[in-house]
């Protein structure tokens, strides 16, 4: 069967470093789009950390939540847009084309996760840093929805290296940035459709969660919350 | 139909002006003939070293084939070229084994800055006019070597200085060299962030005069007094993967982490047990907890060895830090302390670590050593999960400091004729109290080797712009981070983009010019011969298994990005015989009746000591635990806020007695009521057009206080007291702070 | 009083069209001033992006759609009104039907540029129309949008025709008074109408079709307008009621244009003689049976919300009730029921003034209540980490602006080229109407004018 | 070439900032409409003759069977023939002239996709897959100087796919 794209992240593990956003930056060709425009709310973070605060000082805890497109099989994002610019791939992704999107942005409106980021000016990057671009992704323009893809790149590239040298991929082979990045091995990727690969063992354990999971847009992001220490653990 | 026909339909006629230029070579900048043989559209991954911080993480480079606007002997044109296109972690490297921190990759904009320098600069206009013209590296050289045998033939003592960040390696060599031959100091080596601190304390207690490496991965406890070691303090990316590690890397067993600080860190917001600390109490803790370890018997008192007998009274228990006799002072319920230590006691391994402003407080020594006696006691010193020390290669700690030095050569006890900068930048870093500008601008000659104009290459004459990282050769040697020996080195990921040359390559030049002994003490033509007679020297040590002589040595190291040791380095403890420390109170600048707040400044997550607040991604990306971006902050707690009627977002003025700043006010309840911290980092005066006359420096109200027993500042014992202004500019990327909205709690 | 004879009729009524005063080009001129600036300000739009709106995330939908709403909403003033009207048979309509079946096609026109004003790429709009392409690439009939795009142009052609139907033999009229250029192309708009009894029974009988077929348009209309809200995920749009909800508002916000429209025609064309208290009174009782809806589907609405009690719901919920968007709600509240209620419920206050006013405070809160529909709950939505604000610009207020303006400015021309009460109607009732009863007495005069 | 390089081009280099906007709007409308100046290239090049000669496509597009992009030779690439390979010849004078200005011949793109299509194409799939260059160039042995003889509009593209049954996912090529 085609490969079902998922990840999991252990927030047990996360620290909130910020690692996995930079990489995604670096990656995918997003624009810094300057104090002005974050002032409005448009900077445009594919992947962000969710930082909650609970409690009161002296009995304060914090709690990180990477949010990115939690590529949703039931993706309320999809349905709505009237030009299929945002629509379900072969292999389970949420696909963004940025070329068929007219800017009705009705999928940001859709999209429960807030993880939809719209251009509303052109991007703009100060030369030379627009060296740095990485030529196999695309350069959105004003007017265009863009989101988390799951580095589709990336995947594209592997599956066409593994059909060269006329073998399957191995689970792990694909890492998007963020999971390559990250310091604390937060982040599994992998495929959800064979029942062997790390991210569904993570996905089966008893631990695994959904964000907004009673919303039943059905996410292929599992989260696995912070666990708490017991001194029987480890007694 | 085509789209486009349905389109030519429904079109406006005449709209299609023919445009010049397009498709016609003739209006185009020409093309050199590129220098490299690439395929477009193919990666190629080069290892690198990553500089922007002291970890000193392995990287590999991304690079493609590209076109870059390149001046070629004076002339614009497109070249065909190798370009870096994204960091990542080396996984072959021991450090960060593939995992890099923000920071890190965000060291490609460095090389891209459309604010670099591209090319030598001579001042112009008054100093600081910021006013240069471009002139050539052999004019620019020649200037440099003429100032320096003027100065070799006036035999003049310490005539000159250099001012860099914390170096290791071969650079170090040649640059030490270089001075000594004037008579001179060794280099002043300047950090905001230093851990000459820890260094000392490490000597006393343990014979290393290095920073730990701690094995959290495979530590069933840890106690972290202040360390931000998560995001910032000493090997950031290692200890991040001991800590994914410790907590589900080992399946049914996790590890239980508390940290003790006054403000939430990036660190402590992933603790299992966050507890607030009265500031500069943290020694006193750690010994309380040492007491109860003690007097419950769980360890015996010798078990600390050396380290505990550099503790006053530690033999007999500690019995003046019983917790409840210091519950009050050090602000924790007695049962607390008494749990933790039980808690930890009763785990194998345990361990103790201190950093940031535990020992940046006047007694930071002490605190240092009494969490080392801790540690010590806890059994996990030289042990897995536990404290261990890398062989690093400078184990000497600095031997000028800024400040002394700052402030003869401003009284003018010291003339220094020659002053070179390279990679620091102290009129920013350092407290206006040391008066570094006032000296420097008693040097009349100053040469940096920096890429950027920042507040102090401003006031530079001569500027000799060093490649970026990753247009150079480097090598380093870490301290941290790995039991292993490792040393790193990495040929350039890409060829200059502009007309830049490698620092070490200059001064090797001009020390050849000057001749003399240069030709016996350098005798490297270039900086990479340099580092190749380093690896010869190595090879000669270590020997290899792989390698069948230096040459393939050296080769084998270029490719996987340096040499590491397969087994953890034994190096012989060094101790000397120190006599008993007894506990001191931390001492505070401004009275505590003026000035009723504690000022806690903190290293940005993104920005880290204020050296990357150029980078447009270090400044876009929200801070982790504000989530301001573009600007920075001053942390209070809500009932201080209420107190002062200060709001969210309001503009307010922080009063220190050696001076005041305005920023914007985050009301947050991670931070204790008598304390406001506010991140270092922003508020450049000059430094590229992303961070110049962004926010408020904390570092410039700072008292001049040092950490007793050491030359360096104690950067968090300033009180300040604090007013409304205004309304301030916070741009925040977080709506609520919390998960139940505040709307919610209407009902 | 005094009685009027179908001749008096015939002349007051096309009295308007003949002469332009000084007044009335100040007015024109204003008003298409302001239009003229909207159009610049799209155009600037266009060329610099989006960004130049308020627009940010996660308020992705701001002002443009509240006008969207609005617009379509008012359309339903006439078509609806009049056409049910005329199959009540309630023949007090009949000087009422046309002032109504204009507002609709205007409202209808300015309404639908909105989903294109607030396109981050209109130029791109045509992916909308389904066309063959060599790309083999079709619109996603899945899309609400969608629904949208073809209502609403089935409701623009059948509320065009249903306007333009019972013009024909008051072109025919105008054709028969002008001359030279004028009657040329009134006699092309009377389609060669010539008033046989063939003909009066074919309009008669294509009106009949009409009035039937348009009432379930309208109402698909504004269902559809509803679902683009409802469709999504989003706390407090994700609602059953609000079909219904809008379709009840539609009519209500067209009721109130509707005697708005009414009232200034009455002053500005001097129409006191047709347009009587009585059409005032009556359409007021049906403003007030509207208002009292609306305050029950809003009622019904917020108290299953809350006693709901579910957590993204209510901090919309709160942050409307007395959070940041407070103000706009009960003002909202106070337009659209506790100020028009009394207005209308009290017979003494029933006049003409009285529904003016009504109306007048109904239009502006209407145009809140979609404001506050879309909003508040996209400024809420689930992660309270993305929680954000809205902010207008000068272009959105702008383009706001002209399209009131447009729609003004096509009222005052439509009023010079064609008589606002439909002439044979008024005629052809007039032995119902009381002040035609008078009239009575003298000899009936077939239309042979 | 990536679809950004072709952007960054159309910006210009007068200006110090890259953007993916159009410099003028009648370069806006141009890309909508998708009208195309013919390349005007510096030297009359002609793949007939090459190929006549019995070189193959790879040995200057070296790269083409491995990734997205087929590499234009350089300057020196050319010279390591026509060092001595019909050196009289006005237009190798011509290619000499720009080795000794140390220049690179400045050859302008032929095909290529807009940027605002954001396909991202990848040479090598097709190549191993056993598409033969002439379906999307055209006969290379019939051509001097390259010209734009197939169309490569999205029809094109997706007939083909879907004769040889490849994925017509728009993810395949859009991303």
């Amino acid at each position: 069967m085609a490969h079902q794209w998922g990840m999991a992240i252990d927030l047990d593990r996360c620290n909130g470093c910020e690692a996995c956003v930079v990489a995604c930056h670096a990656e995918n060709n997003i624009s810094t789009v300057g104090e002005e425009q974050a002032a409005l709310s448009r900077a445009k973070h594919w992947i962000r950390v969710e930082r909650y605060y609970e409690g009161e000082f002296p009995d304060v805890r914090v709690k990180f939540t990477p949010v990115l497109c939690q590529q949703c099989d039931a993706a309320p994002c999809e349905p709505v847009c009237p030009t299929f610019a945002s629509y379900h791939t072969s292999e389970g992704l949420n696909g963004q084309v940025y070329n068929r999107c007219i800017g009705t942005r009705y999928c940001a409106n859709a999209c429960p996760y807030v993880v939809r980021y719209f251009n509303f000016y052109n991007p703009i990057w100060e030369k030379p840093l627009q060296l740095q671009l990485n030529p196999d992704v695309s350069v959105r323009e004003e007017g265009v929805m863009e989101k988390c893809t799951f580095c589709v790149q990336r995947i594209k590239a592997r599956e066409i290296q593994a059909a060269a040298e006329k073998r399957e991929l191995r689970d792990g082979e694909i890492q998007p940035a963020c999971v390559q990045s990250c310091p604390t091995r937060a982040m599994v990727f992998g495929d959800l459709g064979d029942p062997e690969s790390e991210v569904s063992r993570l996905a089966r354990s008893s631990r695994a969660t959904k964000l907004l999971g009673e919303l039943g847009t059905r996410p292929k992001v599992n989260y696995l919350p912070r666990d708490s220490w017991h001194d029987s653990e480890n007694a | 139909m085509e789209r486009r026909d349905f389109l030519k339909i429904s079109a406006v006629a005449g709209a299609t002006a023919a445009l010049e230029g397009c498709g016609n070579p003739d209006h185009q900048l020409i093309r050199f003939v590129p220098e490299e043989d690439l395929i477009p559209g193919i990666a190629t991954w080069k290892p690198s070293i990553c500089t922007l911080c002291p970890a000193g993480c392995g990287l590999l480079v991304r690079v493609m084939a590209g076109e870059a606007e390149v001046v070629r002997n004076g002339q614009l044109g497109l070249l065909k070229m190798g370009l870096a296109k994204k960091l990542e972690g080396n996984p072959a490297h021991p450090i960060n084994q593939g995992k890099l921190c923000p920071r890190g990759q965000a060291g490609l904009q460095v090389t891209y800055h459309p604010d670099r320098i591209k090319g030598p600069l001579v001042r112009t206009g008054r100093r600081g006019s910021g006013q240069f013209r471009e002139v050539g590296w052999d004019e620019a050289t020649k200037q440099l070597v003429q100032k320096l045998s003027e100065l070799k033939a006036s035999k003049q003592e310490g005539g000159l200085a250099f001012v860099t960040a914390p170096l290791r390696g071969q650079r170090k060599t040649i640059i030490d060299t270089f001075v000594a031959s004037f008579k001179g100091l060794t280099s002043i080596e300047f950090a905001f962030f230093d851990d000459s601190v820890i260094r000392a304390a490490n000597a006393a207690s343990f014979g290393h005069a290095l920073p730990p490496t701690v094995d959290i991965g495979t530590s069933n406890y840890v106690i972290s007094f202040g360390a931000d070691f998560l995001g910032t303090w000493n090997s950031p990316v290692a200890q991040s993967l001991g800590f994914g590690h410790m907590r589900k890397g080992r399946p049914g067993q996790r590890g239980k982490f508390v940290q003790f600080e006054q403000r939430i860190s990036q660190t402590g917001a992933s603790a299992d047990e966050w507890i607030p600390v009265e500031p500069g109490a943290e020694g006193m803790l750690a010994l309380s907890l040492a007491h109860v370890i003690i007097a419950e018997n769980k360890q015996l008192a010798t078990a600390a060895g050396h380290a505990g007998s550099l503790i006053e009274g530690w033999s007999l228990g500690l019995p003046d830090y019983a917790p409840e006799k210091v519950a009050a002072q050090v602000g924790v319920k007695p049962e607390t302390i008494a749990r933790i230590a039980r808690e930890a006691a009763a785990q194998d391994p345990a361990v103790a670590l201190i950093g940031d402003a535990a020992v940046a407080h006047t007694n930071g020594l002490f605190n240092a050593l009494a969490v080392n006696a801790l540690s010590a006691l806890l059994g996990s010193v030289g042990k897995p999960g536990g404290i261990l020390f890398a062989s690093g290669s400078s184990a000497k700690p600095p031997a000028a400091s800024l400040q002394s030095w700052a402030s003869e050569v401003s009284s003018g006890a010291t003339a220094v004729d020659v002053l070179l900068l390279y990679n620091a930048n102290p009129v920013f870093a350092a407290p206006a109290e040391w008066g570094v500008q006032r000296a420097l601008e008693k040097v009349p000659f100053i040469a940096s080797f920096g890429s950027f104009i920042d507040e102090t290459s401003a006031l530079a004459d001569l500027i000799l712009p060093d490649h970026s990282p990753l247009e150079s050769w480097l090598e380093d040697t870490p301290v941290s981070g790995s039991a292993k020996t490792v040393v790193s080195v990495a040929p350039p990921a890409m060829n200059p983009l502009h007309n830049t040359r490698a620092m070490a390559d200059v001064l090797l030049d001009a020390a050849h010019q000057l001749g003399g002994d240069f030709a016996k003490t350098l005798p490297w033509k270039t900086y990479e011969e340099a580092i190749q007679a380093s690896f010869a020297a190595l090879y000669k040590e270590k020997g290899s298994k792989t390698a069948k002589d230096a040459d393939e040595f050296w080769k084998k190291a270029q490719e996987q990005g340096g040499w590491w040791s397969t087994e953890p380095s034994q190096v012989a403890a060094v101790i000397s015989a120190g006599t008993a420390v007894k506990n001191s109170a931390p001492q505070f600048s401004g009275d505590s009746s003026q000035y009723p707040y504690h000022f806690l400044p903190f290293a940005s997550q993104l920005l880290y000591d204020g050296s990357l607040a150029h980078l447009p991604w270090m400044q876009e990306v929200p801070d982790p635990l504000s989530t301001a971006m573009w600007g920075t902050w001053v942390e209070i707690n809500p009932r201080t806020a209420e107190k002062l009627m200060i709001q969210q977002g309001d503009l307010v003025e922080v009063v220190s007695p050696n001076g005041k700043l305005r920023a914007p006010a985050l009301v947050s309840p991670g931070i204790a009521p008598d304390v406001i911290a506010m991140p270092v980092g922003q508020g450049h005066q000059n430094f590229t057009r992303y961070a110049t006359g962004r926010g408020a420096n904390p570092i410039s109200i700072l008292a001049p206080a040092n950490v007793e027993g050491t030359g360096s500042l104690a950067w968090a014992a300033t009180r300040v007291k604090l007013s409304r202004v205004g309304r301030g500019k916070l741009i925040l990327f977080g709506g609520s702070l919390s998960e139940s909205s505040p709307e919610l709690k209407h009902r | 009083m005094t009685a009027k004879t179908p001749e008096q009729i015939t002349n007051d009524l096309l009295r308007p069209l003949s002469g332009i005063s000084a007044r009335y080009v100040f007015w024109a001129a204003l008003l298409a001033g302001i239009a003229v600036a909207a159009l610049c300000a799209f155009l600037y739009q266009v060329y610099s992006g989006l960004g130049v709106s308020g627009l940010r995330s996660p308020v992705f939908w701001g002002f443009y759609i509240t006008n969207f709403v609005f617009w379509i909403g008012l359309s339903h003033a006439g078509t609806l009104i009049s056409a049910i009207l005329r199959l009540a048979n309630a023949t007090w309509r009949r000087p009422v039907t046309r002032c109504a079946e204009v507002i609709t096609v205007f409202a209808l026109s300015i309404g639908a540029t909105f989903p294109i004003i607030h396109l981050g790429r209109p130029w791109l709009a045509f992916f909308l129309f389904p066309y063959p392409s060599e790309r083999g690439l079709w619109p996603n009939i899945r899309s609400p949008l969608l629904w949208d795009f073809f209502a609403i142009n089935t409701y623009l052609i059948s509320s065009v025709t249903f306007l333009l139907l019972p013009m024909v033999p008051d072109f025919a009229l105008v054709r028969d008074r002008a001359a030279g250029w004028k009657k040329k192309i009134y006699s092309a708009l009377a389609l060669g109408w010539t008033g046989t009894p063939k003909q009066w029974h074919r309009l008669e009988t294509a009106m009949h079709i009409m009035a039937i077929a348009v009432i379930p348009v309208a109402v698909s209309v504004h269902s559809i307008v509803s679902w683009d809200f409802a469709m999504a995920p989003v706390p407090m749009w994700h609602s059953t009621i609000f079909a219904p909800y809008f379709v009840a508002g539609a009519i209500f916000s067209g009721i109130a244009a509707l005697i708005l429209a009414m009232a200034l025609l009455r002053k500005l064309l001097h129409l006191e003689e047709y347009l009587l208290p009585i059409h005032f009174e009556n359409l007021g009782k049906l403003l007030l049976v509207m208002s009292l809806l609306w305050f029950y589907f809003v009622f019904a609405e917020r108290l299953t919300t809350w006693y709901g009690n579910e957590p993204s719901e209510m901090a919309v919920f709160w942050v409307t009730q007395h959070g940041s968007y407070a103000p706009l709600f009960w003002a909202m509240v106070s337009c659209n029921f506790l100020i028009p209620f009394p207005l209308l419920a009290i017979k003494k206050l029933r006049t003409i003034t009285g529904t003016a006013i009504a109306s007048f405070t109904v239009v502006i809160g209407m145009w809140l209540e979609r404001f506050l529909i879309i909003v508040p709950s996209l400024s809420h939505k689930y992660l309270p980490y993305r929680w954000g604000t809205y902010r207008p610009t000068w272009v959105e207020i702008t383009i706001t602006a002209g399209t009131f303006c447009t729609m003004v400015l096509l009222y005052m021309i439509f009023s010079k080229i064609v008589p606002v009460i439909s002439v044979w109607e008024l005629k052809a009732g007039r032995h119902e109407e009381p002040h035609a009863l008078r009239l009575a007495r003298q000899p009936d005069q077939v239309e042979a004018d | 070439m990536p679809a950004q390089e072709t952007a960054g081009s159309l910006e210009g280099h007068n200006s110090d900032i890259f953007t993916p906007a159009h410099p003028t709007i009648s370069d806006a409308i141009r890309e909508f409409f998708d009208l195309r100046t013919k390349p005007v290239q510096p030297i009359a090049y002609t793949h007939k003759v090459h190929l006549a000669n019995g070189m193959q496509c790879t040995d200057c597009h070296v790269g083409v069977d491995q990734g997205p992009d087929a590499r234009i030779p350089s300057v020196n690439f050319c010279m390591t023939c026509h060092q001595v390979i019909a050196t009289d010849k006005p237009e190798i004078k011509k290619l000499a002239a720009y080795r000794a200005r140390g220049e690179d011949v400045p050859w302008q793109r032929v095909y290529g996709f807009q940027p605002s299509a954001h396909v991202r194409f990848n040479h090598a799939p097709h190549i191993r897959n056993g598409v033969d260059c002439s379906v999307c160039h055209g006969d290379m042995r019939q051509q001097t100087v390259a010209q734009r003889k197939v169309d490569h509009t999205m029809g094109f593209c997706v007939s083909c796919h879907q004769q040889k049954n490849a994925s017509i996912d728009c993810v395949t090529c859009h991303f």
